[in-house]
């Protein structure tokens, strides 16, 4: 072991071999395309566009109730809440279009990204509650209710735009927030032992008790979703920290760095895959 | 506030094809919350749609019901520009009502 | 799957262990109360804290605080051994966790 | 995702359900007037009893004071395996002449009866809405036709509960 990282650090100090270094980092872009390379190949049938339906894209007979359940969907009324608490002014008479690009319509797909002058990922939620704080307002509680509200909106008005997560190269933070995600993904915890990629990287499409597991692939698309076990909206928040739970593992705070690097990773993943939300799911 | 009751009424050659979705928690009263108390019972019982001073579909709703609840039927006639009004009740005495136009 | 049949097994092993004791005092309670704590504090800043730990620290302290101190104890010692089960799990997994990715 | 439910992170499974295609089957002339009348006296009165029993036969002795007999004129449609039970589209259509109402129960539900249906004239006998499962169970379309009662079953898997914990 010593020998090896001895050689390593030779290896480094002698310049021409440091591509072998380097083999072992991150490279975002090498990553998403064996992500969805894995995915497609895993799945023969599922168009790639299709993975954003979860596992509706999967399996017939869910995909059948999905589609009537879509005729008049679940999210229904948190889109038109959201939508109204979007063009509600504020107390001082801005709105949420004063904080966002574009006036917040049809931006879903760029977020996260990684703020250059703060060194962290902003996520959607994150940038909702700044907006929020930034104006005077009470920021809205990260896992359900109007936060699932306004991002259903948000997300509404991207639909059909693809993913386009950015890791700038000229930061190296970012792809340290971009790693310290893919690890958080990959590493297993709970006292189930299950990392993120146990279920819906080696499992997709499988039964776990019931439910028919959603693969990795386009899984943020969706968001934030109605779902039936829930009896109501959840953001990404929502989603991951009941992940955690249900691998018994304790939570970490919503928007906790930890998550954000995991939606920053994730989002990269699915870049190029249509934003789906709001979405409904089992 | 806005209405809890979404409805979408398209007419077609001569029928009229009703969508409609509640908001409504439709507790089922064997539901126990967080602390291990039972949810009462909260429910819709009766829907009415009316068109042209006539109801053309009643429905009658127990706790098994889902939440938010959702029902579709049809009904001989109705054009575009008619107003379609549902009355909902529930079982602590609730209501709401609304007119759509059938589109 | 094998590393989480042995940590599990582990644990149950510990708890097996240790409610061979009996009679208990206020002191050795308090005592493994805080051992407990210390490694599920440190479970947490490797941020990987069980939900089981927590569930037996609760028990502790409630049976301390009906003067069970037998059980007490007894809970605190099994909430220390799944936290330090939890942080057997971070150290490994910081190093097996590149195995998963996928390529 | 659901490997293993701690009791406190338990979130209801209600939820919502969709609907389902109707089948355009009916022919009826409409009469207004005749329709007017029955529907007011109907909708007066939600059938609490019905809502209470626990037995199917039980229910439609309730509701209707009579029995059904299986029709294959009754068309039921509903999934095969519930994607959950706080969420189950059922659907029902026939060809059936003069239909007055259409009931839907599930066995077993602590209650039999889910929803009942009233069909003036005029309105086709068809209806989709989305209903609660507690678990696996016969799901029982009732229709009634010129003062007969009809019905058609189908079992429904539920993996995943609707009556909540």
């Amino acid at each position: 072991m010593r020998g090896l990282a001895l050689l390593v650090a030779l290896g480094m100090l002698a310049g021409p071999q440091l591509a072998r270094a380097e083999a072992t980092k991150s490279s975002p872009e090498k990553d998403m395309k064996a992500f969805q390379a894995y995915f497609t190949h895993k799945f023969p049938k599922v168009p790639l566009k299709d993975f954003v339906n979860g596992p509706y894209s999967m399996n017939e007979g869910l995909r059948k109730q999905w589609i009537e359940k879509e005729t008049f969907p679940p999210y229904d009324f948190a889109l038109d809440h959201g939508k109204e608490l979007f063009n509600k002014p504020f107390k001082n008479g801005k709105t949420f279009a004063d904080c966002f690009p574009n006036k917040g319509i049809g931006i879903r797909q760029n977020y996260p990204y990684f703020d250059d002058k703060t060194n962290e990922v902003i996520t959607l939620e994150v940038a909702v509650n700044q907006c929020l704080e930034k104006n005077g307002e009470k920021p809205y509680n990260y896992m359900k209710d109007d936060m699932a509200a306004v991002t259903a909106y948000m997300a509404f008005t991207s639909r059909g735009k693809p993913f386009n997560i950015k890791v700038p190269k000229n930061n190296p933070k970012a792809l340290e927030a971009y790693e310290k995600g893919k690890q958080y993904f990959y590493q297993r915890r709970g006292q189930f032992n299950f990392s993120c990629a146990s279920c819906h990287v080696q499992e997709p499409g499988e039964h776990i008790r019931a439910e028919v597991l959603a693969p990795a692939l386009g899984i943020l698309n969706a968001m934030p979703i109605y779902r039936s076990e829930w009896g109501g909206m959840g953001t990404i928040s929502r989603r991951f920290t009941s992940c955690n739970s249900q691998v018994r593992g304790v939570p970490l705070k919503p928007q906790d760095p930890e998550y954000r690097n995991v939606e920053y990773y994730l989002s990269y993943m699915a870049n190029g895959l249509p934003i789906s939300g709001p979405g409904a799911r089992p | 506030m806005a209405s809890t009751i979404r409805v979408r009424a398209i007419a077609g050659a001569d029928t009229t094809e009703v969508q409609a979705l509640v908001q409504h928690p439709m507790d089922s009263g064997f539901v126990k919350n967080a602390k291990g108390e039972i949810i009462p019972a909260h429910h819709i019982e009766t829907v009415q749609f009316e068109t042209g001073g006539k109801t053309v579909f009643t429905a009658l709703w127990g706790p098994a019901v889902s939440k938010d609840p959702f029902v579709k039927f049809s009904f001989k006639g109705g054009k575009k520009g008619d107003d379609l009004k549902i009355t909902w009740v529930d079982n602590k005495g609730a209501t709401d009502t609304t007119t759509a136009k059938i589109m | 799957m094998r590393i989480m049949t042995s940590i599990v097994a582990g644990a149950a092993v510990l708890m097996a262990l240790t409610s061979a004791h009996a009679a208990e005092t206020a002191d050795t309670f308090k005592a493994a109360y805080e051992k407990a704590e210390a490694a599920n504090k440190k479970a947490g800043e490797l941020r990987n804290q069980w939900t089981t730990t927590d569930k037996a620290l609760k028990a502790a302290k409630k049976a301390a605080d009906e003067g069970n101190f037998d059980v007490a104890t007894k809970q605190a010692k099994q909430a220390e051994a799944l936290a330090n089960a939890s942080i057997a799990q971070t150290k490994q997994e910081e190093k097996l966790w590149p195995d998963a990715v996928i390529r | 995702m659901f490997i293993a439910k701690l009791p406190d992170l338990r979130t209801s499974r209600r939820g919502l359900l969709k609907g389902a295609a109707l089948a355009t089957v009916l022919g009826a002339s409409l009469n207004v007037m005749r329709s007017v009348a029955a529907f007011a006296a109907d909708a007066a009165g939600w059938p609490a009893e019905a809502f209470k029993l626990k037995s199917q036969d039980d229910t439609l002795k309730a509701l209707y004071g009579k029995t059904a007999e299986a029709s294959d004129k009754v068309k039921l449609d509903a999934p095969e395996i519930a994607e959950n039970g706080a969420v189950v589209p059922i659907s029902v259509s026939t060809t059936l002449p003069k239909v007055t109402s259409i009931s839907l129960m599930v066995a077993e539900n602590p209650n039999a009866l889910a929803a009942s249906y009233k069909i003036p004239e005029g309105t086709l006998p068809a209806v989709s809405n989305r209903l609660k499962m507690a678990k696996t169970s016969k799901v029982i379309a009732v229709v009634e036709s010129d003062g007969k009662l009809y019905s058609a079953s189908k079992e429904v898997k539920v993996t995943v509960g609707g009556c909540g914990g």
